[in-house]
């Protein structure tokens, strides 16, 4: 399979181009903070509910929230359908997901408590875990949960010896590497790395240039949401 | 909302309902702003997101070849789930679906099946399988009346699904064969007064609701009844026939151009 | 199929008429109260123990009583073995069947407790939740449950168009229509109702009366079956 | 029963034992009256209910075409399973079978199986399957004993159960190739005194419980110590001889015409 | 299949022999205490945790601690690699063993408690049940916990005819009888008896014999390994 | 531990750290002792034990034949279970595998996948079906860094691993095809100190974690960082570096032996 033809992706997008995105802040009514995402092909929606009393109390922190994050897929949201419920890799896609938006979430303010982010992927196109969690950084805010600053995230990936940032399906299946990121914004750190396949260190460092900037660009985005969303309305 | 608020929330509706009114300002049988998109997602075989009020769901039809049950060769094979993610309701709960989960994806199949909706005997294939027809309703928020919502929401998705006849070599894409077009009108009886499309408030106070399900000629489909309640077969009656009114109403409104389209 | 043949159903039955039914009140020694009935083919054992003190806390009603409901079918209770356990057939019985005795239960003499109700399918022939609940309603009086009165419940069906009382499995799974109905017999008021099939607004209606008409007969063998029970035994 | 009431219980029980009596009035091997019905459930391929006192257990025997298994496809197959619902006592809670029920559900197995009560051979079909046996115990009513009820159960059922042949089409029905006639009895011992056929309360107040299987020879089939107690090897040996010569007496008693009808 | 021939076994055993059995004290770092054993072909590990809090505060004893036992076979430990988790088998193993090496252990001096016994079989070749036992009895003399004295165990069957002790895989599958024992050591009582196949009743006396003698055997080795381990130490 | 020696044990373990040193007497990118056993387990096709330092892991690899993967038709199928049983840690509990368990399965996994490890088109059976190779980690004593254990246990127990074709009719047993050698190191960050092969108290106290693998050509196959906490990219880069350098190492001095024997 030929990925890069006169320096153009399948679908035409250039090795460091990111794929249409769009976010919609606040699109639900019951949550307490919303936001539904298109990104390429994938079409997320997540929904933050407090800080809320948490039920089992063994549970409880005594001096901070607790985050609770679960990603989950729609059976719907792919070629064959998916069974109902969380799998093996929902459940890894959970935990590194949370550990990417935690660092930014200042939790001392809710002892006891917990914050909930539910993630639901309505259809997948390769990079679901980066738009979850762009969808839910951008929730958090809608919800009022206080932040040190948002979290952006992208994949950035490997195709005939190039790398490439933000990956379709078909880069993803038949590719040479894949590497989502997050970012904390603000400071540049990095909050989520995983990476699969096949990096010389030189590649490497190519890559996590790539990938944060792409999520560089990716917080704009969501800041800009944010405020056409706020823009208007008064302050409390 | 604490019990000493819920208290009064309830007294102030039963208090509207004694003089034929709502909260929000309907009719008693007036239905909230009803929105019906299809072919949402492109890598379902149908779709659709139903908005009744804030009420929201999205409905996802996927197709695949299989074994048909023993005892009907000939027949393709319906398969409905509802998922009540905790994305869309403070009170759900992620796991399994719970009896609510179960029930609403029961009576959504049977209005299905019942009335006949698919042509079961076109869905067989020339190897001796059948197309499994999965309904797959995801609520996305919950602010009363998933019932009708996942009903029409179904019943939209179906309308507007293709078998995926060429990706697994079984010739071209079709749509499903749809004969009958089952629509669910939910009420409630609040001390004699039957509201349609009760609101989620209206939904928690009332005893008891229920959920008539009819097809285009009006004649019944499916019925069911929940909560802990009692009605008197004259309010069942009376409920009855507006249930059935307010169908032919809702189908030719809001289904009217997936239909004759 | 032919149904309806002179007159008489395929088991001989008028259109109006209910299976031969039997009910044993105390079938059990160990649950507080407890009916066995058969029902045509149906075999059903319901025993009811409380009110008695409910485990997980969270569950407790502070002003009253909860009702659970467990309707099972035994393994052998079918054609085909069924694997034991709760499946969504039979999760949806329990909660109608649970909505339709919770009515005449008067839950305020018993706040933070529960009544729980078990029913067994031991043999099913068409009618199984309504056999439960006939049960369990006779059950909850021999337990001492303070009630308003009784629940009675019976199928009413479509056969060759023609509106039928108490399906047998024949009927139930080729016939055109099925309603199980229970009725509060002291107020003649609906506390179950569902309905699949095929009924035309006046076939309706004409079912709705045969099976309240149904539900009557029932309460009478109910009661009569309470009475024997009790008659002769001194009041505490 | 709260645990002072237990404790009282418990020595009133004791100071039965030690002057050789029981709470009901028994011997210290009698067994309370024991009822057998067969074919109470038409749509199983057999059936029986057991009383033993109080305590009721219904057994059904289910019969289908299956796979054998890989290390003996020349044998039938029994699947022994367990269900203490709910309704049987307050103690026994809803969800999968605990260790309780699947011990008693192994033991079963293992004293049909291991005694040879079926003879599997003639289990096989013509068509590379053979016959799943499943032995389904549903309790009904739980006062003590369960092991003895259920095995009993086991074996009346199997006794009368034929195979449903002709509806799969493998010509006309027959009864189960029966060998063997494996009898358990109970025990439990109380400072020295051994008492067969425990009521629920000699049951739980004891720290060991054996139950011993035994065929129409008198050789042992099987044997399960349970409880967290000891017994000595002179006790254990006392205990075997007494529940062999018991088995006989229950397996003419109680299932002679069975067996001989 | 011939078992027996010039009066050995297939592993060239006499019928009272026991296989080669080995103990190592402590071969866990994390655990309480702990105990390797290889006994035949099996390989066993046992670890105790405790006594301490129990969790679900309800399973709770207010005068004494409880135990908790978990047999538990590694996916590899069989020549068809087994789906990992509990099957009926290991949760009957585990009832048996708990109750098995209950009657020695002092549990009034830990009320509100418990000690958790966990076994795993990383390779099984026949007795596992009591390998585990063996393993289990020394980890809990390892970790300190309070016991009258040792149980042992091993089984006892039957293969030509013939009584043997200490069955191996082959013996196990296709003898005529097997019958697992443990013992508490101090008093010859015993505390596990399981029996299936065939026995006259003169060969159970001489099977539960020859298992006593054999547990005998074993105790001897648990108390020298104990023994072995704790030489040298001083006392506290 | 109570929260408050925790607290005291963290605030030790940072001002070591800040000296360059460690608790336990490393330099800071030094490992424990690291032992590999393998062959333990006869029954199985491959294992290994892997020590390092106290913490210990065995790794089983079982093979039998089966079916591709539909999208796969001629390539073995590989499935990586790690399984944190109670026995290993005080904070381990019984039950299905939770996301620790899960993650580190996945990240050894992929280690071993994606690495290109096993020739995996090398696994086809002449009837269609294909070798799975099941690699099952059973840890037995958690003293930090599993996922470094693991991966080499994984890696280990492969090397030595031969397909039973024999035993079910493939012609004769036969060494898996390994490729490369994927070597998984995992650091910490405290406070901008690195420290490799992290113990339980490093790994407990560390807000951020990353496990790289590398293969022979020290290029990376594979990543994952897991805590809340955060890191430059300028730490990345040099812990990327160490880790790949440090894998070199360890792949020579500790399975040299294997790979070469």
């Amino acid at each position: 399979m030929e990925f890069i033809k006169n320096g153009k992706r399948i679908d035409k997008r250039l090795p460091n181009e990111l794929r249409p995105i769009k976010f919609e802040v606040g699109a639900l009514e019951r949550a307490d903070g919303s936001c539904y995402v298109e990104h390429g092909g994938n079409k997320v929606m997540a929904a933050v509910y407090g800080p809320r009393a948490v039920h089992p109390r063994h549970m409880q922190e005594a001096n901070r929230a607790i985050i609770r994050y679960r990603y989950n897929m729609a059976s719907f949201s792919v070629e064959e359908r998916r069974r109902p419920g969380p799998d093996r890799r929902s459940i890894e896609i959970s935990k590194v997901s949370r550990e990417a938006i935690d660092p930014v979430i200042i939790k001392e303010f809710y002892p006891r408590s917990t914050i909930d982010v539910f993630v639901e992927i309505l259809q997948a196109d390769a990079g679901t875990r980066s738009a979850g969690i762009n969808a839910a950084s951008v929730a958090l805010a809608d919800a009022g949960v206080p932040m040190r600053g948002l979290i952006a995230s992208c994949a950035v990936g490997k195709v005939d010896d190039t790398v490439v940032l933000d990956l379709v399906k078909e880069e993803d299946n038949f590719g040479q590497a894949d590497m989502p990121v997050a970012m904390d914004v603000r400071t540049g750190e990095i909050s989520l790395l995983q990476m699969d396949g096949h990096f010389t260190l030189e590649e490497f460092e190519e890559a996590l240039q790539l990938g944060k900037e792409g999520c560089t660009t990716i917080a704009e985005m969501q800041r800009e949401a944010l405020v056409q969303k706020y823009q208007g309305e008064g302050h409390e | 909302m604490s019990d000493v608020i819920a208290e009064i929330r309830k007294d102030y509706i039963y208090g509207l309902a004694k003089r034929q009114e709502r909260a929000d300002g309907r009719a008693l049988d007036e239905y909230r702003p009803i929105q019906v998109e299809t072919a949402l997602i492109e890598k379902a075989e149908g779709s659709a997101r139903v908005k009744i009020g804030n009420t929201q769901v999205l409905v996802g039809i996927k197709l695949q070849p299989g074994e048909p049950f023993l005892d009907s060769p000939d027949m393709g094979v319906i398969i409905t789930n509802v998922e009540l993610v905790p994305l869309a309701s403070p009170t759900f709960e992620p796991g399994p679906p719970n009896e609510n989960a179960i029930e609403l994806a029961r009576v959504v199949d049977r209005g299905v099946r019942e009335s006949g909706a698919i042509d079961l005997s076109q869905l067989t294939l020339p190897d001796g399988k059948v197309w499994l027809v999965f309904i797959d309703v995801h609520v996305l928020d919950h602010d009363g009346n998933l019932m009708d919502a996942s009903a029409l929401g179904a019943l939209a998705a179906l309308l507007t699904a293709k078998t995926p006849a060429e990706r697994y070599g079984y010739g071209p894409d079709a749509p499903l064969p749809i004969k009958e077009y089952p629509v669910a009108v939910t009420a409630v009886d609040l001390d004699g007064e039957i509201m349609l499309d009760p609101s989620l408030d209206e939904e928690m106070i009332a005893s008891s609701r229920i959920t008539v399900i009819s097809g285009a000629q009006g004649a019944l489909a499916g019925m069911q009844k929940a909560g802990t309640g009692t009605l008197s077969s004259e309010e069942i009656s009376r409920i009855v026939k507006l249930a059935t009114s307010k169908a032919t109403q809702i189908r030719d409104d809001v289904l009217g151009g997936l239909i004759n389209g």
